[in-house]
């Protein structure tokens, strides 16, 4: 692990923050309506981390929470925002909420709670029957960890050995149910040895240790040595989608989940290891704002599609 | 005609509207005077004791508790046979879907265990459940989060399909979906939860329900029937009250439900325009339309004039985009537009 | 017409019919010589590599090992998917399910992934799967493994759907359907499999394909047009011949896929005979019946002598006894005399 | 335990074996066409000794292996015969080849694997619901293990303390796939950690101790304790329905199942304990027989349902 790495991860977590922040004020401005901005804020540790550990050919599934990983793969900013703006310029031509770019490895999903997680398995099949040691990456939350899909997908790739990591982004809650009530059982991850999986639980808010959790899994998974399921427990900042007031929990919950903040955990540690300045932070977060305002001003200048485009891309 | 602000707090309601009760509002009074009348109703989803997105279970929690509010897990599986067996064992479960399209990843428990069950076991047992689903386009809401796919139910047999337009109905045919010893879906469109109906008197009366089979005559007229659903009752009543300006005379119809569906209404009314279309958000192929035309054409053969015409989402997911939103579905101006085609062919 | 001897294995194969391939092992070569031909061609089921209950996989695993003949577990959802994802990875997967019932477990994958992702994510996937399902009723088989759910799939938009009735159309659309960069959904008639059917010289010919979206004229005739799919072509085929003693003309049309659908042969069949009967074991509310004759009174309205109308399953499971099944599903008989009726009428 | 009870359980087991038997019989001689019987021989044991630890008001769901819960519950073989027979006087009138018998808590499902499950689960919610201390019971294999809603139900019984029992019946095959293949953990019984719920992994092939796993889940079940995984390892000695010829099992790995029959371990240890003699056993069987012969004698002189009666029953 070297330095531009470490400030590689901090630059994409908060990338990540503020381009979803802008897409938020986008919301509340009127300036887009339909399904409100489901935010990130407080888990880009999670992406930033695992995506750092893929490399070109391998995919990432992604869930209704979908642009944190986007950014840590490398998508354009621009194209992600003008799919958020309902542009023909966004990657999606304007067709989803769930943006993809298939050039890099991200499969834009989740409108359907878990139904990302057997997708990334088929992919991972299909690495495998190649003969690459590419990997497939299914991104999934605590409350979708108790569909059904999930199950069924993780004993299936236990069974074929398929290069599969099972990522679940634990952030205490499914919409407003604190994963405590859901599950009973200790941790997330306690469920892998029923399938005869390797786990792992790791602070998910370190973007470090969830690359180390990932990288190893992914150096098994490209060694044939099959799949992994990795629970990354992270804390969600927000709200379940960017209008929602959280009046489920306490200031103080809220409080100390912000303590938590990896963005803030991470400028910390890297100001008090002498490896980022403060006047190196400063810059990083202009550079950072001004590829968001040139994100923005993209997807506004950029046209809506056409009606009649309303029956492209159906058919192969 | 509908606003596209989804989970947005409504804005101020106008005057006139102030003594109307909301769409939302109205089922779960429904809800709530059943849960009051019956100690077996009890409802399940996910969020619903808290903050459930659309609302509709508001306060239900603190009247009766979270034994009877059931807070789910993510595992609409589990959730539906718990509805199915909870049923056979007497109790009468209401279960809400976030979003109606997420029953596909339930269906078997829905067409095969809720809707056969009582057919195979020769009469043995009854599954009255009720599963409330939000359905509809037009909200910005996405591909998954906007069908309207009664149709396929309306196809598996046992199952009753309601489809409230109005205030007063989403609560009298609420009220008989409960009181209902069959497995019953109702879908409610997303767009009407925020609007506001006038009512009569009876809307304050716990006893009052509607009957599941009697379709609403919403308008009366002369030269075409209008067979309609949901938010396309309004689209259609709005295009009515255009044309009658241009002495056209339309009638339009509400089956509020698809199963039983009150065949009867719709032949009698066609019997006497000539002229039938059928209208609904649906997919265009094997939809609600399509069925209405086959009923009419089987029943009313020689009272057609022309040729009965449909429209729906003619094949394609509902778009994320607004401008592509609106290409699919229909609106009061594809209705007007059709209906001015069939009155002067 | 079909025995009720669902697994059991055939009698001796009548002598003109030693010739004719079967059913079923029509669909086997069809997928053999497309394994051949791409490497990408792989199949995934439970059983499928040594016994799986119909047989139609039979041997593929001694030609092309485990590992492109894979068993699977009783996990639809994750086969279902594993298919998505392997064609979106650059395979062609075939996916058996023992009954097609069972797909009800697995509709969000379907639908919501295998039928919309290449909507949703702008044109930059393609999902080549072909899903085969056995389907129909009238083997003794019960409600959950006799049903003909096809009209569902007909809604639900970016899904392809082939209905073969004999053997070589069992082949030719099999290697469409594997060729085909769309998800496919290949039902087969359970009655079929063992059936025996004659076939041009073509049927050997590894490149030679059946189109989707052209319909078979099994029979001309000038009086009715019956459209029928499945083993309602050979009831259809059958109650023709026998009305053709009474002078009556009978026109069949099989349309061998429902999406894309030969609306073209259909209509211009009723524009010649005046009238129109839609057969099929599927259930009739929403079902394909009544979209074949909401098309045909659209756009063939004037050319129409009389009242359309349909036969299928009037609404109800298909239940287990063989005389209740008789009563629930379309035959030679029922179709003989609604067309009786029409043509007096 | 009593003697009584042991010979009841031996009983119970030779009567589950004959009738099917007779049913399988049925078949061969085409009597009855169709979807081929699904038999448990060699499966006795888990019937019978599960279902002695129930009472009435309690339930169990049952798969497409059915004859023998049913049995055990006390249903009454001349009807459950008829049924199979598709007579009018089946308990579901010739509608389903699952018998279902509500009045002894018997719901006969089983057409679609693992669909069962749920629907346990939501009677037990309605047995505490109700303030009642019944129990119920799912019925499912190792195959139907690998399903989604086996996975949804146990974390939402494990969730709400339900009143059920999670029976798994691995007899080693879902279908022709044995379970090492399909599932890589070392026992299914482990999957329930993952939920927070007990498990137990029992000797299949002797009732009693099945009876006393279940007694134990069923007394923790009545006492507001929750649900509880059982899987009882049993042997499938007959093919997967009545057809199968079994190509796929060696003579050897046969053999070794039979030496695991529940009925002749069950007999020669009440032989050798002298809770039984020849002659007894010799009665014990002529009378099962007699009943058997009286049941396919009911079944056949039994009516078919009339055409008519299709349309019965769909609706309440
Ligand atoms: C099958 C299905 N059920 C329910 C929903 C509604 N829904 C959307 S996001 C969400 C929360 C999922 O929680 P989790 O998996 O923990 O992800 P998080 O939102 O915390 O990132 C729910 C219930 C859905 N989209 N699909
Ligand atoms: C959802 C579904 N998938 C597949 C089948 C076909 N099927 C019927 S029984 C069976 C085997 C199930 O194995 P297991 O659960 O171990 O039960 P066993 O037959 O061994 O008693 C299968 C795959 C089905 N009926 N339903
Ligand atoms: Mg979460
Ligand atoms: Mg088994």
């Amino acid at each position: 692990m070297n330095v531009a790495m470490h400030l590689g991860l901090l630059r994409t977590m908060l990338l990540i923050r503020r381009l979803e922040t802008a897409w938020a004020d986008a919301y509340f401005q009127e300036e887009i309506g339909g399904i409100p901005p489901a935010l990130s804020t407080g888990q880009e540790a999670v992406s930033a981390g695992a995506c750092a550990a893929l490399e070109p050919g391998d995919y990432v599934f992604t869930t209704h929470r979908g642009q944190a990983p986007q950014v840590a793969r490398g998508l354009d900013p621009k194209r992600i925002m003008a799919e958020l703006y309902c542009r023909r310029t966004g990657y999606n031509k304007g067709k989803s909420y769930h943006v993809t770019d298939v050039t890099r490895g991200v499969i834009g999903m989740g409108g359907i709670v878990a139904g990302q997680v057997p997708v990334a398995g088929g992919m991972a099949l299909a690495q495998k029957l190649g003969r690459s040691d590419r990997v497939s990456m299914a991104f999934f939350g605590d409350g979708a960890s108790n569909e059904g899909a999930v199950h069924e997908t993780a004993n299936l790739a236990a069974m074929w050995t398929l290069p599969l990591i099972l990522l679940c982004e634990n952030n205490g809650y499914c919409v407003t149910q604190p994963v405590a009530v859901a599950v009973k059982a200790v941790s997330i991850a306690d469920r892998a040895a029923g399938y005869g999986l390797p786990a792992a639980v790791v602070d998910g808010n370190d973007p470090l240790v969830v690359y180390d959790a990932v990288a190893a899994a992914v150096a098994r998974a490209r060694a044939g040595g099959g799949a992994t399921l990795i629970e990354a427990k992270t804390v969600r900042l927000g709200g379940h989608l960017a209008h929602d007031p959280q009046s489920y929990r306490s200031k103080e919950e809220l409080a100390a989940a912000w303590e938590q903040c990896p963005i803030k955990r991470m400028r910390e540690r890297l100001l008090a290891e002498g490896l980022l300045t403060a006047e190196g932070y400063a810059r990083m977060e202009a550079a950072v704002e001004g590829e968001v305002a040139a994100a923005v001003e993209f997807a506004r200048q950029s046209p809506f599609p056409e009606p009649r485009e309303a029956f492209d891309d159906l058919w192969a | 005609m509908f606003d596209r602000r989804l989970f947005r707090p409504g804005g101020p309601v106008p005057q006139r509207e102030r003594e109307w009760p909301s769409f939302r509002g109205a089922i779960n009074e429904a809800m709530r005077e059943e849960m009051r009348r019956d100690p077996a109703v009890f409802q399940m989803g996910e969020d619903i004791a808290g903050a459930s997105p659309f609302g509709v279970t508001a306060r239900l929690v603190t009247e009766f508790g979270t034994e009877r509010v059931r807070d789910t897990p993510c595992s609409e599986v589990a959730v539906v046979g718990a509805a199915v067996g909870a049923a056979m064992g007497g109790m009468r479960p209401i279960v809400e879907f976030q979003f109606g399209d997420f029953l596909s990843v339930a269906i078997d428990q829905l067409t095969h265990q809720a809707a056969m069950l009582r057919y195979l076991t020769g009469g043995q047992v009854k599954v009255p459940i009720v599963i409330r689903l939000p359905c509809g386009g037009g909200q910005g809401a996405g591909s998954q989060h906007s069908q309207s796919l009664y149709s396929w139910f309306a196809h598996a047999p046992g199952i009753k399909v309601a489809l409230p337009a109005t205030s007063m109905d989403a609560k009298g045919l609420m009220k008989s979906a409960i009181r209902d010893d069959n497995p019953v879906l109702f879908f409610e469109h997303k767009a009407l939860y925020r609007t506001r109906w006038p009512a009569p008197a009876e809307f304050r009366d716990p006893n009052h329900v509607i009957p599941f089979g009697r379709a609403a005559v919403r308008r009366i007229g002369d030269d075409l029937t209008v067979v309609a659903t949901l938010t396309m009752v309004h689209h259609a009543l709005a295009a009515a009250e255009a044309l009658a300006k241009e002495g056209v005379s339309v009638e339009v119809i509400d089956p509020r439900t698809l199963v039983p569906l009150d065949t009867e209404t719709i032949i009698q009314s066609v019997r006497k325009t000539g002229r039938l279309l059928a209208v609904d958000e649906a997919y265009l192929t094997c939809g609600i339309q399509g069925e209405v035309i086959a009923l009419v054409t089987e029943h009313a053969f020689q009272a057609l004039k022309v040729a009965p015409r449909r429209l729906g989402n003619p094949g394609v997911p509902v778009p994320f985009a607004p401008p592509l939103e609106d290409a699919v579905l229909p609106d009061q101006e594809r209705i007007t537009s059709a209906i001015r085609d069939m009155v002067s062919a």
